[in-house]
């Protein structure tokens, strides 16, 4: 599969989470590609497994979380069977992560340079004086002024957006080759989150570093990425590049995300939501997981399971409606259905 | 880590230990059967916390002969004492170490417990109210003062004038003091004082060093105390230890003792106090209940030692009138249905005597026929019961201190079971020791207390001070009265004639026998566990002199 | 965000507001549910287990008991256990120095220790609600004045401040429980009042008051049912350290007086014995040690399903 | 700082005002020690002397007021037992105590933190259930009982230590690992819990994420977030400690102010009662407040 552009091959990722009342899947047989300094999203609503996705990589699932099957090639290295030891040396070297909250992602007793730090000593063979040095220099990359200054403060005191420029930093200080960056604007003011995806676009364009994004909105996938892959219930139901998603969304549940988007040109138009909820892991419905949901639901969705499909441009899709014969069934079943 | 681990095993271990040396010594016990006691329960469990220790006996024994070769003798007891103001403790186990730091000017013999002159070279009575005292004159006191009878005015002055000093009350009766000459006393006794030599070889007596104290006040002497006696004092630290050394001037000689050190420590804990002895840190513990006798017997090395004390456990009975124990009948009963000796031999494990008086032998006056002694007859009590009106049963109260006095609590249970045999029910109230004591003072004694009572003065005038009709030990208290006993009581006190003397407080004896103010129990036994390196005769008076105590 | 296990339901404290028709059917239902989640804990069941034992020995300690709480037997002294050389089968734990059979004594000390480890609890916790409720409420000069009593009470160790009452009162149950429970109330009453101070200033408490509801009607409504949990596990927590501390007090000799017979008062009066006959004190050392035990598991169970922050812990 | 601290003095007064008043309340109904410090054979007229002298007969306030005055001017009045100034007596003691008190804090601290630690990183593993069952043991046992078995077990069968007083090194192991193992036991368990409520924090997955190692992650990031409330644990503990001195140093006759206190007690000696109490008040109060202050310099979020 190796075609040397690519760097991220996650192949049947399964992970499971073991409780009292048995497996639950969280992540249940995802695939998924990411090239060497290319800009991906996986969105999904809270619940669809992106973020255990995203830890599975950094093998960071915690108890009683485990990957119990598939693949996460990595440079051609299987992650899924390295060791946490290993692992230690993939982290926040190879691939670093960037978390929602930079309000508790920071340590509240230590200060910023003494984190920052942190990840440089860990894994550059440099002294503590070099790292100093390059801490700071990487805070004034991120933008953060008087970087000298906020070197030697608490957390506490620097305000959200910093805080999270203090975290960009700190994942990108040994230059990694992937960033995993989970909901990183999120928990931010809306004029600061512009801010902080335009940062980390130009720092990832300037250091060649692959993005994987993870979001549950759109409209910061449109301002950053090439590639989008949607996730619901555990399960990649679509992947596509950015412009073809926005423009013509395949799964019912793209359409769905997409319609409950504000958009600047229909403001006055009323906001349409996706009805339900995502479902539990622990009470997930048979055939087509988003059928309950679904408004173009079929008979055929309530008991079978829909494989992803590849379509036209390296679109995938993982939905009945674009499988010929099944939709010939229908259609003759009903008559007069109409196609979406 | 590794500590911690050990930790957590240890507390488990400590559980499971207990049940370890209970089986374990089971086991163990079937290979080194104890036949000569079949009796001894005891034996399976003691037996075995022997067994464990045998493997370092060797050790138990160097560390106690080490000590030994450093010539220092170390006695435990259960409490420390409390002042070094020999006027104002009252207490046995304070003045039990003061006597090897002070001396009295008489002195009783260890056997005998007669007086002796100690300090005294000679004296004369010279009229029934006047005697005359002449010191040796070789007698030093620690910081090299001689003692002259300065020194003798000046103590006895002071606990004849001061009243807050808790001496006061038993040497006010001493009169004025003359001195006569550097070496010689007189003193003019409140009225005839036949048992004066007794008072002055016990608690408040010892001579204090008139020109150390006037110098630097009581508070140093407190702190720094000095006296003449065959050790001087070195440290004191409270609750834990007194730290007494040889003094080489002492008058009677530098091999009056073979101690070089003595050390007198305070271990409250009785099982603590026992450990100290076996693992050879002690050489003679002191206040050890019968449980602990095994132990201490098995362990080689070790032994314990049963010895007569002046105490006696006794009830009060009210006999106040329109209290049912103011009935004789009642009383008889009650001495009736008492098994004494069931006491003194199953509960106390024979660490007790059975008596019908309070006056034991070793006191002037003591009746020997009322001692060794007891009545029991349930039969009899029942009978008298019902003729007193009382065939339906009596609900009496009994009032009892709880670990004051050897078995004490358990005395007094013993004693409600027996009572309720002959159709007694008794409400017994344990009360601690300073709500009981009050009780005792303030005479809210109910119709029966469990008392001990213990009498430093060797003389029957101490111990039937309580039963004369005024005495304020028997005002609302017993309300006891007969008047051939106040008769007798009176006169004995000013008897200058030994033999009637003796005659009249032997016959007061009997009528009490009878009367029953007080119910007599047993005389306790004291008991110590002592090393197999020293020898030592405990004292009847429950004094410590460490040169009593000598190198097997 | 991630995906985490969703815990199971967690009861919430009862409100008040149920109608009577519905108690009944919630009863059982909440039984069974409570039931449920009790089974799911292991230690949660041993604790369970071990204080409903605890529980009913104690409340039929005369029907139990095989002989007399101080039945005495001179010619039986100090018979050692059933299994043990010597021992008899008549008393199955053995006899202590005066002939008893201790597990008798034990199975009567049982309703004398929860007597006190409970009681203790309830006057603590009813003078602690009333100084917390009163100081909270009206704030002010009498909340300093409690705040500060209170602080008073937690600078001095509660085991010397109890021997000082039980040095003025007699020791006996009685006073125990009193002086256990005038110094312990302290715990409940920063309890109380803390929660009294967050919900009068939430809104709808404001809202009551600016409509005219009476102040009792507001803490029973308000806050009583938010402090219930904590109340309860601490409470429970309490009736341990209690009986541990009865134990001391016995050991100092102010705690249970005979003839009445308490675990702590055994195992105190019986701890000369332990070198030469160990059962005297060994069986209510591990009768106190197994209920404490069992109360302290059943204690921390009841944290985890009364407080979902805690899960787990 | 500064002003944090003046705060908190000041705060202090009344408190120890309203413990003085309990402790002198209590004692007042305590009755006098006089009949206690007469031989068996004294009269009523000898106790009413004695007690005129010691100015026992003075109502309650004036006694109080007379109390306080002295108080003030460290003055606890004489011991009638001992014949000495009540607090020289009490602070002759101190040192015991607090080598004892130290000496069991140390021991708890060594054994709770890593335990704690440890348990809470092998979560629901053997180990876990271990500490955590050792832990409940631990504070299911009265220490009296563990005092009177180590004795047995360590000093008198074994002899491993001696079996008591106070001296070498040695002589406290004992009395520490007795006294200390109800403190360990608490402490296990909040450290245990603080710990798993930390590592489950975003920060540390962070670290994590950093690459950094596990021991960095346990006891860099996570242990001195869980040290703070551990700390204020610990001060609370102090309390703890010195009641359950008074029961261990009878055991191992430790001559400390546990002892002191105890016999005081049983003979009603009042002026020890009030000049003990008093001093372990300030203490506890005292060590209280340095904990406060350990938190905040422990915990940069809290400012002045």
């Amino acid at each position: 599969m190796s075609n040397g552009k690519e760097l991220l091959n996650v192949n049947q990722l399964q992970t499971h989470f073991f409780t009292e009342n048995g497996a639950i899947p969280s992540v249940n047989g995802v695939s998924f590609q990411v090239n060497k300094g290319e800009l991906v999203a996986i969105v999904g609503e809270s619940g669809s497994g992106k973020s255990v996705t995203s830890l599975s990589i950094m093998g960071l699932v915690e108890e009683p979380g485990k990957i119990v099957g598939g693949e996460i090639m990595f440079e051609d290295k299987d992650l899924a069977k390295y060791t946490n030891k290993q692992m230690r040396k993939i982290r926040g070297n190879d691939i670093a992560m960037i978390f929602q909250e930079p309000l508790t992602s920071l340590n509240p007793v230590f200060t910023i340079g003494n984190q920052l730090r942190e990840a440089i000593l860990q894994h550059q063979n440099v002294d503590k004086a070099t790292a100093k040095k390059m801490s700071i220099d990487m805070l004034t990359q991120v933008g953060i002024p008087r970087a000298d200054k906020v070197y030697s403060s608490f957390p506490h005191s620097l305000s959200g957006g910093m805080r999270q420029r203090v975290m960009i930093a700190m994942a990108l200080s040994c230059n990694p080759k992937l960033l995993i960056a989970d909901e990183p604007t999120t928990a931010l003011d809306v004029t600061i989150q512009a801010q902080i995806l335009e940062l980390m676009k130009d720092l990832v364009k300037k250091m060649d570093t692959a993005i994987i994004l993870i979001t549950h909105d759109l409209g910061v996938v449109a301002e950053l990425v090439d590639r989008v892959i949607v996730m619901y219930a555990g399960q990649v139901v679509e992947q596509s590049d950015v412009f073809s998603l926005f423009k013509d969304p395949k799964h019912p549940y793209t359409k769905g995300l997409l319609d409950s988007t504000p958009k600047i040109q229909d403001l006055n138009e009323e906001l349409i939501s996706i009805k339900g909820t995502v479902p539990t892991p622990a009470n997930m419905p048979d055939g087509c997981k988003f059928h309950p949901r679904c408004p173009h639901a079929m008979d055929h969705c309530i008991s079978n399971e829909p494989k992803l499909d590849t379509l036209e441009n390296g679109r995938e899709v993982r939905c009945w409606l674009y499988d010929e014969e099944v939709m010939a069934d229908e259609q003759s079943k009903n008559g007069n259905e109409q196609s979406p | 880590m590794k500590m911690t681990l050990k930790r957590s095993v240890g507390g488990f271990s400590a559980l499971s230990l207990a049940f370890l040396v209970a089986c374990g010594g089971n086991e163990e016990n079937n290979n080194t059967t104890n036949v000569a006691d079949p009796e001894d329960t005891n034996d399976n469990a003691a037996e075995e916390t022997n067994n464990n220790a045998a493997g370092n006996e060797d050790n138990t024994e160097a560390e106690a002969e080490e000590l030994l070769e450093d010539s220092t003798l170390v006695l435990a007891m259960g409490t420390d004492m409390v002042s070094w103001d020999i006027h104002d403790h009252g207490n046995t186990s304070t003045e039990a170490v003061h006597v090897n730091v002070f001396d009295y000017l008489f002195k009783r013999d260890s056997e005998t417990m007669e007086v002796e002159p100690h300090l005294v070279a000679d004296y004369e009575n010279i009229e029934d109210d006047v005697w005359e005292f002449t010191l040796h004159d070789d007698i030093y006191f620690h910081n090299g003062d001689q003692m002259t009878a300065e020194d003798v005015k000046f103590t006895f002055d002071r606990v004849i004038e001061d009243d807050t000093l808790s001496e006061h009350s038993r040497f006010v009766q001493l009169g004025e003091i003359e001195v006569v000459d550097d070496l010689t006393v007189r003193m003019n006794t409140d009225g005839p004082q036949p048992s004066l030599l007794n008072r002055l070889a016990g608690t408040g007596a010892s001579i204090l060093p008139k020109e150390y104290i006037e110098e630097n006040g009581m508070d140093h002497f407190l702190s720094e105390p000095i006296g003449s006696g065959p050790y001087e004092f070195d440290e004191w630290a409270r609750d834990d230890r007194v730290v007494l050394t040889k003094f080489d001037d002492y008058f009677l000689g530098d091999d009056f003792t073979e101690w070089e050190e003595v050390v007198f420590r305070a271990i409250p804990e009785t099982s603590t106090r026992v450990g100290e002895l076996l693992t050879g840190n002690a050489h003679v513990v002191t206040d050890i209940p019968p449980n602990e006798w095994s132990r201490i017997d098995d362990n080689d090395g070790t032994r314990h030692i049963n010895a007569d004390s002046n105490r006696e456990m006794l009830i009060i009975t009210r006999q106040t009138e329109g209290v049912a124990t103011s009935d004789p009948r009642v009383v008889e009963a009650i001495d009736l249905a008492i098994d004494n000796e069931a006491i003194t031999e199953q509960v106390m494990q024979g660490s007790g005597t059975p008596t019908r008086t309070r006056v034991t032998p070793g006191n002037v006056g003591a009746n020997e026929d009322l001692y060794d002694t007891f009545v029991y007859d349930q039969d009899r009590a029942r009978e008298l019961l019902a003729e007193a009106g009382y065939e339906d049963g009596l609900e009496i109260t009994m009032q009892s201190p709880q670990g004051r006095y050897l078995m004490d609590s358990d005395i007094a249970e013993v004693i409600v079971g027996m009572l309720s045999e002959v159709g007694i029910t008794v409400d017994l109230q344990f009360l601690e020791w300073s709500q009981f004591i009050e009780h005792y003072q303030n005479n809210t004694n109910e119709e029966l207390m469990l008392l001990g009572l213990a009498s430093s003065l060797f003389d029957a005038a101490q111990n039937l001070d309580h039963y004369t009709t005024t005495s304020p030990l028997n005002e609302g208290r017993m309300d006891y009265s007969n008047e051939e006993v106040d008769e007798l009581f009176e006169a004995a006190l000013v008897n200058m004639d030994p033999d009637e003397r003796e005659q009249q407080y032997q016959r007061i004896q009997e009528i009490l026998a009878e009367e029953r103010p007080h119910i007599y129990l047993h005389s306790i036994n004291m008991n110590y566990g002592v090393s197999d390196l020293v020898d030592y005769e405990p004292r009847q008076d429950e004094l410590y002199y460490a040169n009593e105590i000598t190198r097997r | 965000m991630s995906q985490q296990v969703t815990p199971e339901p967690v009861p919430e404290p009862q409100g008040p507001a149920a109608p009577d028709s519905m108690k009944k059917h919630q009863k059982k239902s909440s039984f069974v549910r409570w039931m449920k989640l009790l089974l799911k804990s292991k230690t949660g069941t041993v604790g369970f287990l071990i204080v409903m034992v605890v529980f009913i020995v104690g409340i039929f300690s005369d029907q139990i008991a095989p002989f007399g709480v101080n039945e005495q037997n001179y010619a039986n002294m100090l018979v050692p256990p059933a299994w043990q050389e010597g021992g008899s089968s008549e008393h199955f734990l053995g006899t202590d120095n005066l002939g008893r059979d201790i597990l008798s004594r034990i199975i009567y000390g049982t309703t004398i220790s929860l007597l006190v480890g409970i009681f203790s609890v309830v006057v603590a916790g009813i003078l602690g609600m009333a100084a917390g409720l009163f100081a909270g409420y009206y704030g002010g000069w009498i909340d300093t004045v409690t705040m500060r009593m209170v602080d008073a009470f937690l600078s001095i160790p509660n085991i010397l401040f109890i021997l000082v009452i039980l040095t003025v009162l007699n020791p006996g149950i009685m006073t125990l429980i009193f002086a256990i429970g005038v110094t312990n109330w302290v715990i409940y009453a920063r309890l109380i009042r803390g929660e009294v101070l967050s919900v009068k200033e939430r809104e709808y408490v404001k809202a009551a008051r600016s409509i005219g509801t009476k102040n009792l009607t507001i803490i029973r409504r308000h806050v009583l049912p938010n402090v219930f949990s904590t109340f309860i596990v601490i409470s429970t927590l309490s009736v341990a350290t209690t009986i541990i501390l009865e134990a001391s007090l016995s050991f100092l000799g102010m705690g249970v007086q005979p003839p009445d017979v308490s675990w702590g008062y055994m195992l105190a009066d019986g701890r000369d014995y332990l070198a030469t006959n160990w059962w005297l004190a060994t069986f209510p050392g591990l009768a106190i040690t197994i209920t404490v035990l069992g109360i302290i598991f059943l204690g921390d169970w009841l944290r985890d399903v009364l407080d979902p922050r805690s899960q787990g812990r | 700082m500064k002003r944090f601290l003046i705060q908190r003095f000041l705060q202090l007064i009344p408190v120890l005002i309203i413990m003085t008043f309990i402790v002198f309340s209590l004692v007042y109904v305590a009755g006098d020690p006089v009949a206690l410090m007469l031989p068996e054979e004294a009269t009523a007229e000898d106790v009413a002397r004695v007690q005129e002298s010691l100015g026992l007969n003075e109502p309650f306030h004036v006694q109080y007021g007379i109390f306080l005055m002295n108080a003030v001017q460290g003055d606890f009045g004489q011991s009638y037992r001992y014949n000495q100034d009540a607090m020289s007596i009490v602070l002759e003691r101190l040192p015991a105590t607090f080598e004892l008190a130290a000496a069991s804090m140390i021991f708890a601290t060594l054994i709770a933190i890593p335990m704690g630690i440890w348990s809470a990183t092998r979560r629901n593993t053997f180990i876990d259930l271990f500490i955590t069952g050792s832990s409940v043991l631990g504070k299911a046992m009265p220490n009296f009982w563990l005092g009177i078995m180590f004795i047995l077990i360590l000093a008198v069968n074994t002899q491993l230590f001696p079996v008591s007083g106070r001296g070498t090194f040695m002589h406290v192991v004992l009395p520490a690992i007795t006294l200390g193992t109800a403190v360990a036991a608490e402490m296990t368990r909040l450290t245990r819990s603080n710990m798993i409520e930390i590592l489950q924090q975003d920060f540390v997955r962070t670290a994590k994420a950093k690459g950094v190692s596990n021991g960095i992650v346990t006891y860099k990031h996570s242990f001195r977030n869980a040290l703070i409330p551990v700390v204020t644990i610990m001060a609370l503990q102090t309390s703890t400690l010195v009641g359950g001195a008074i029961v261990t140093e009878q055991v191992f006759a430790w001559p400390g102010i546990g002892q002191l206190l105890v016999q005081a007690v049983n003979a009603r000696d009042m002026a020890i009662v009030q000049a003990a109490v008093f001093l372990i008040a300030i203490l506890v109060i005292v060590i209280n407040l340095f904990a406060d202050i350990l938190y905040r310099l422990l915990d940069p979020r809290i400012k002045y």
